[in-house]
């Protein structure tokens, strides 16, 4: 596994909602195994720039590749088959399935095996195992046969990514994965995600408030503002960026800080 | 010529009718979010209080009009208070069953309390009788309600945009939340909007008892469909669609019934399935 | 706790052969309107069962299912009119012809969701119905397509099996009866059903865990539709008629009165939905005419206090009875 | 129940005179006595049991109604007498709904879990035509008070050999064929309809526009439009009708929807532009009542039944005792509806059992009188013959509704179908 290795790039990226500008002309390149955070005050296009990347949006201008392939066009579904997840920043799981079985969907899509109506699901050995394994590695073994829903904020925060990682991907974005979470829950699920990424089976983006995090964290940070990159750099590079630290300082920056902060 | 005006007159007289049955419809829906599957029903009580005010009490057409729907509200005040306010969480599929069940009761007390029997109104006075067009007798009837239909559109939008009450049903309908943390008792609005729609839905079926001409204690059911139709192509919950969707249907069917007589329900549906296809929301509906 | 499992087990193993045996055992002792209540019961249950894998399994309310009822039907009645008299070639060519139309109507359908989704199959089977009903010198409009026969099933070396007589029909309706809640029973507990499962919870999700959620809906649609074909054809068999308001929409609404009356979390829910259904209104109607006011009196109680259907809530009353137990 | 009481000595006495008798009879072999004034009268074992079934919610529930006021009414005649040969008669009553699969359900209740003996009733013909193979499964005689297609008793009955059903009321060839005979002495040439768009529309046109072009050759027909089940707006079928300037209108639209017809036709001045125009099922009481004054003059008008014909001792007392019993005039499908069970009583009775093979036997052929006048079921197809009455309608201070004014019979002999149904000579005219 080497670096350098372009995952996923954009030509001219670019979106509007009605007349405000979310995306302007990005010129972006994923790499393998690079630990990218993208980070921006509000309003900045982040998600945004999420949801094209992911299909979840359509692409207005602009084109995506995915290791040279242009998947402008791809639904969501073939884009994870590709390796391209992602996490959300509002929950979104299963909420009345339990633990294991939301794990166990994406593990089964990519096994092939989902459009068996009549085999028994306890059959699934395999899957079943590789979704156990999963469970450990994000730590919600304990809880696998609770339902989801029923399960603590920073338990369903953690599924969010368990079952975003249990697609598999090459390439994963998690949308502000400790939203709500307590400061305790926050660096743990960091920490693993650091690990997971050591790991080298995906690469990760973040998008992240916690500006301490963000720095500590990642390879390379991404700053937008108003759907334009004011920033783009190893993390010591950004923190003396002129332009991000002018958009920063403004009360844009204050309201980051309270926000992050507030838990 | 003289046949293309009367078609249209025709067309615009059902397309009319139908509209003062679905704009109740399209509102309850548009606030409550509840497809409410007794609004034929509510016609039906409609018809039947008014023919009964009509008939037995005042033999004054505009009486029966103005007592009648009013009764009904008193009917829909319970359903709402006591049924349909418990089951505004629960999906769907549960709020058809609902109203469905008061399908059921209403056709059924109607034939108990007013005979299983077809009821055919008394004469309404000055309104009877018909005035040529071009050569050709028009009831003044289907002119009142070719004039009626727009008077109640253009009254509910003045109501809903220039009104201090319409502002609050137009904030809870577009966010519950919101308009609760603001402080607006939303129970109160929800069984207030849901109660107009249901004088709408009575007030169509008081229009109807002369301009259909005859009471039966199925009635309800054959207009719910077509005012579904027409709630569904406007935009569910847009009552300008409604509108609209009314007039293109009432105008069509009849030009399909007097020009292509294979013209009828099939061609209707694929309308609908068309207009779901190509725009979900409907004509005029918000893409939620 | 495995105790407890095995215990759970066996009970419903024994649970389920009292009721395959009650079932077997009615043409034994129950008189032949009782059989013949029963097996529109259990017609009803296969329609219900099927659909519910659509609005319980997968969250979407389908108000054309009739067009397939129908479609199972009026395929029946072709066929063994114009083609061959065997039953179960019969059934398999009602069945085939509603995976089609199921298949046609939901690659349409399945783009939409929610209400939009009810209307558009509303309006999909509205059109069927209007199609049978115009279509007169093929369906006979509406007097329907009559003069079906129920000839006898011919088996291996020339022998054959009669099911003229209700009580050796109703085995064979007995027989599809088993098998769809079987099949149900499989589906929903399949990798395939908790696809399905994931779709109802939250369809988004199931996208980005690289399904193609409009196929999996499709598919849904296409299966429950298939079993609203074989209960159609079973009826026509039973009644020996087809006609157009199977299409109608207002028939549509059954499996989704009957779905939600026995509650649509669960695999029984549908089947006693169905029982409910069919001996409520034959009971009301012993008492009075005015059955229609009686049975919305019912379904109204039935809505205001059982909101999960009578079985979920039946099973809450039974776990809070074991509670303090386990607890 | 007036019955007295036998002492002990007179049973004795009975007893003895019984014995002797019976030596006597077995001695004489028949020979001392004429054997059949001897033997007891029919034996029936329990009561007669007839289910009967009709719409009873929805538009059309003011039908059921009829139908029952007549059925009860006959049930309480019969039982106030001592019943049918000597036993009581029983009836029950369902809501037919006007679905098919619920009258195949309301018949196998009936037959199968209450025991009835016979079933009646039945309003729309798929019902009628989906009820054929399980009545002969049931083996139950049906006799249809209301159903009218000309299918039931031309290709179930007379084609498929289905001997248990029987038809009481007039077929579509009275809606059909007899209408033509009326429209024939019409100066009308132009021809128009305005008719329900199912079977029941489509026949009826059909068959009235054969039969009138085979007696008035050349004659055209200048307009269809017909109007889906529910129709409550009739105007632009009725303009329709206005742009195709026809002589003739010939609408066998029914109940509510023939009244908004009227209603809407009325206010369009269709009346006035149109000037012969036949109802063929316009004399049924929901119309003429429903109508009231706005039933234009001078339209052709028959029911399957109307109050008015014939003008016999028979009908007049019973529809005074109808109006007794229900303070209404009595609707055609009262009149079927009370004639069927008197059509049960006399059949058993004849018959001297509830057996269905010995029922049909006596039915077949069997002429009965009723309010409607002498009935004959047909043999081959099981259809009652009996005249109906044409009339113009006109106004009457007797009446609150329009009625009959000069009447006219087609004589079902030259407006029946006959069997075998098919070929020259089958179809009128003849």
């Amino acid at each position: 596994m080497s670096m350098g290795n372009v995952l996923l790039e954009t030509r001219k990226l670019s979106n509007w909602f009605g007349k405000i500008c979310t995306a302007r002309e990005l010129d972006l390149a994923f790499e393998e195994g690079v630990l990218t955070s993208i980070i921006g005050p509000n309003g900045a296009g982040k998600s945004t720039l999420v949801n094209l990347l992911t299909g979840n949006l359509p692409v207005q201008a602009g084109s995506v590749l995915f290791r040279g392939k242009d998947i402008t066009r791809f639904p969501i579904h073939k884009r994870v088959r590709m390796g391209v997840c992602r996490s959300f920043q509002i929950l979104n799981i299963f909420p009345q399935l339990s633990v294991l079985r939301n794990v166990m969907i994406p593990v089964l899509a990519r096994s092939g095996r989902s459009m068996r109506p009549f085999a028994g699901i306890s059959g699934e050995k395999a899957v079943l195992r590789e979704s156990e394994e999963l469970l450990e590695k994000v730590g919600l073994s304990r809880v696998r046969d609770s339902v989801a829903g029923a399960l603590s904020h920073g338990d369903q925060r953690l599924l969010e990514v368990g079952v975003a990682l249990a697609a598999a991907p090459v390439l994963l974005f998690l949308d502000e994965p400790t939203a709500g979470m307590n400061p305790v829950e926050r660096v743990r699920l960091l920490e693993s995600i650091r690990e997971l990424s050591r790991g080298g089976r995906s690469t990760f983006v973040l998008i992240e408030h916690d500006m301490d995090i963000v720095f500590s964290l990642s390879d390379r940070v991404i700053v937008l503002h108003r759907g334009e990159v004011i920033g783009d750099g190893p993390p010591d590079e950004i923190r003396e960026n002129a332009r991000v630290r002018e958009v920063y300082l403004g009360d844009e920056m204050t309201d980051v800080f309270r926000i992050t902060g507030e838990e | 010529m003289q046949s293309i005006v009367h078609v249209c007159l025709a067309g615009l007289s059902s397309g009319m009718f139908i509209w003062l049955v679905a704009s109740g419809l399209t509102l309850i829906f548009g606030v409550l979010g509840v497809l409410n599957f007794a609004h034929g029903s509510f016609y039906m009580l409609g018809a039947y209080f008014s023919y009964t005010v009509l008939r037995h009490l005042f033999p004054n057409f505009w009486l029966g009009l103005l007592l009648g729907p009013l009764c009904v509200c008193a009917v829909g005040f319970v359903v709402e208070r006591f049924f349909l306010r418990y089951v505004y969480r629960l999906a769907l599929p549960y709020q058809l069953l609902l109203t469905f069940a008061f399908v059921l009761i209403f056709d059924n007390l109607v034939k108990i309390v007013w005979g299983a029997g077809s009821l055919t109104p008394p004469d309404i006075g000055f309104l009877a009788g018909s005035v040529p067009i071009l050569g050709r007798k028009f009831p003044v009837y289907n002119l009142f309600i070719i004039g009626v239909g727009p008077l109640v559109a253009v009254a509910l939008w003045l109501a809903l945009e220039r009104t201090w009450a319409g502002r609050i049903v137009r904030a809870a309908s577009s966010d519950r939340e919101m308009a609760s943390a603001i402080g607006v008792r939303v129970p109160a609005l929800y069984t207030g909007v849901f109660v107009f729609g249901i004088w709408l839905g009575a007030l169509g079926g008081g229009l109807a008892v002369p301009y259909v001409g005859l009471l039966t204690p199925g009635m309800g059911e054959t207009i719910i469909i077509e005012a579904f139709i027409v709630a569904v192509i406007g935009g569910l919950g847009s009552l300008k669609g409604a509108f609209l969707a009314a007039l293109v249907l009432g105008v069509l069917s009849s030009f399909g019934t007097r020009y292509f007589p294979a013209f009828d329900m099939f061609l209707t549906f694929i309308l609908m399935a068309a207009v779901l296809l190509v725009r979900p929301q409907g004509l005029f509906g918000d893409a939620r | 706790m495995p105790d407890d499992r095995v215990t759970g087990r066996l009970l419903r193993a024994i649970a389920v052969l009292a009721f395959v045996a009650a079932l077997a055992s009615v043409p034994l002792f129950a008189g032949k309107f009782v059989i013949y209540l029963a097996m529109r019961v259990m017609i009803l249950g296969i329609f219900a069962l099927g659909y519910n894998l659509l609005l319980g399994g997968t969250g979407l309310l389908s108000f054309g299912h009739g067009a397939f009822y129908a479609a199972g039907a009026y395929g029946l009645g072709f066929f063994s009119l114009h083609l061959s008299p065997n039953p179960l070639l019969g059934v398999a060519a009602g069945i085939a012809a509603a995976m089609l139309l199921a298949l046609l109507i939901g690659f349409f359908s399945v783009r939409s969701t929610e209400i939009y989704f009810a209307m558009l199959t509303l309006a999909f089977g509205m059109m069927v119905f209007s199609l049978i009903w115009n279509a007169r010198d093929i369906t006979g409009g509406d007097d329907g397509l009559i003069g079906i026969m129920r000839e006898s099933i011919p088996l291996f070396g020339g022998v054959k099996i009669s099911i003229s007589q209700d009580s050796r029909y109703y085995f064979l309706v007995l027989f599809f009866f088993l098998l769809s809640f079987w099949a149900v029973h499989r589906i929903r507990n399949s990798p395939f059903g908790l696809v399905l499962a994931g779709i109802r919870e939250n369809a988004k999700r199931t996208e980005f865990a690289g399904l193609a959620v409009r196929n999996y809906r499709l598919a849904a649609f296409v299966i429950s539709g298939a079993f609203a074909g074989l209960a159609g054809s079973l009826e026509t068999l039973l009644e020996s008629n087809a006609r157009p308001f199977m299409a109608h929409w207002t028939h549509s609404a059954e499996p989704v009165l009957v779905s939600l009356l026995g509650g649509i979390q669960t695999l029984t829910g549908p089947v006693v939905g169905s029982i409910l259904f069919v001996a409520m209104r034959e009971i009301v109607q012993r008492f009075t005419e005015n059955w229609m006011l009686w049975f919305g009196i019912v379904l109204l109680v039935i809505i205001m206090g059982f909101r999960g259907g009578v079985v979920g809530v039946v099973r809450q009353l039974a776990d809070r009875a074991r509670g303090p137990r386990g607890g | 129940m007036t019955r007295k009481r036998i002492s002990r000595r007179e049973l004795l006495k009975l007893a003895g005179t019984g014995t002797v008798v019976a030596a006597a009879g077995g001695l004489g072999q028949g020979l001392l006595l004429p054997r059949n004034l001897w033997a007891a009268p029919p034996k029936i074992k329990g009561p007669v049991k007839i289910g009967y079934q009709a719409v009873l919610s929805g538009t059309l529930a003011g039908y059921g109604e009829f139908h029952k006021m007549g059925a009860v009414m006959a049930v309480e005649e019969i039982n106030a007498k001592g019943g049918i040969a000597g036993q009581k008669v029983e009836m029950e009553f369902r809501d037919s709904t006007l679905k098919p699969d619920d009258a195949i359900k309301n018949a196998r209740y009936f037959v199968d879990s209450w025991g009835a003996d016979f079933l009646a009733g039945i309003d729309s013909s798929g019902q009628a035509l989906a009820l054929a193979p399980v009545v002969q499964q049931l083996d139950r005689v049906l006799m249809v008070t209301h159903a009218a297609t000309e299918k039931l008793t031309e290709e179930m009955v007379f084609k498929k050999g289905i001997k248990q059903i029987f038809r009481i009321c007039t077929p579509t060839y009275q809606d059909g064929n007899a209408a033509a005979f009326i429209a024939k002495d019409f100066p009308a040439v132009k021809w128009a309809t305005v008719s329900p768009k199912y079977e029941y529309g489509f026949t009826c046109w059909k068959m009235f526009q054969d039969t009138l072009k085979k007696l008035k050759p050349g004659v055209p027909f200048v307009a269809e439009s017909f109007a889906p089940f529910g129709t409550t707006d009739f105007r632009s079928h009725i303009n329709t009708i206005l742009d195709a300037k026809p002589d003739g209108l010939y609408s066998t639209e029914w109940a509510g929807e023939l009244i908004s017809m009227v209603k809407q036709g009325r206010e369009a001045g269709l009346f006035e532009k149109v000037k012969h125009v036949i109802f063929p099922v316009g004399a049924a009481m929901d119309v003429l009542e429903g109508l009231g004054k706005d039933m234009p003059d001078n339209i052709w008008i028959a029911g399957r039944y109307f109050f008015l014909y014939p003008n016999s001792k028979t009908n007049g007392e019973w529809v005074a005792r109808f109006r007794k019993r229900w303070n209404h005039y009595p609707a055609y499908v009262s009149e079927t509806g009370y004639s069927s069970i008197y059509a049960f009583k006399a059949a058993v009775e004849k018959a001297g059992s509830k057996d269905t093979k010995a029922v049909i036997q006596v039915l077949e052929g069997m002429s009965m009188n009723s309010p409607a006048g002498n009935r004959v079921f047909r043999k081959e197809d099981h259809q009652a013959i009996y005249d109906v009455a044409w009339g113009k309608t006109k106004a009457d201070p007797k009446y609150p509704f329009k009625i009959m004014g000069e009447m006219k019979v087609i004589p079902t002999t030259v407006c029946y179908n006959r069997p075998p149904f098919e070929g020259p000579g089958t179809a009128p005219p003849f």
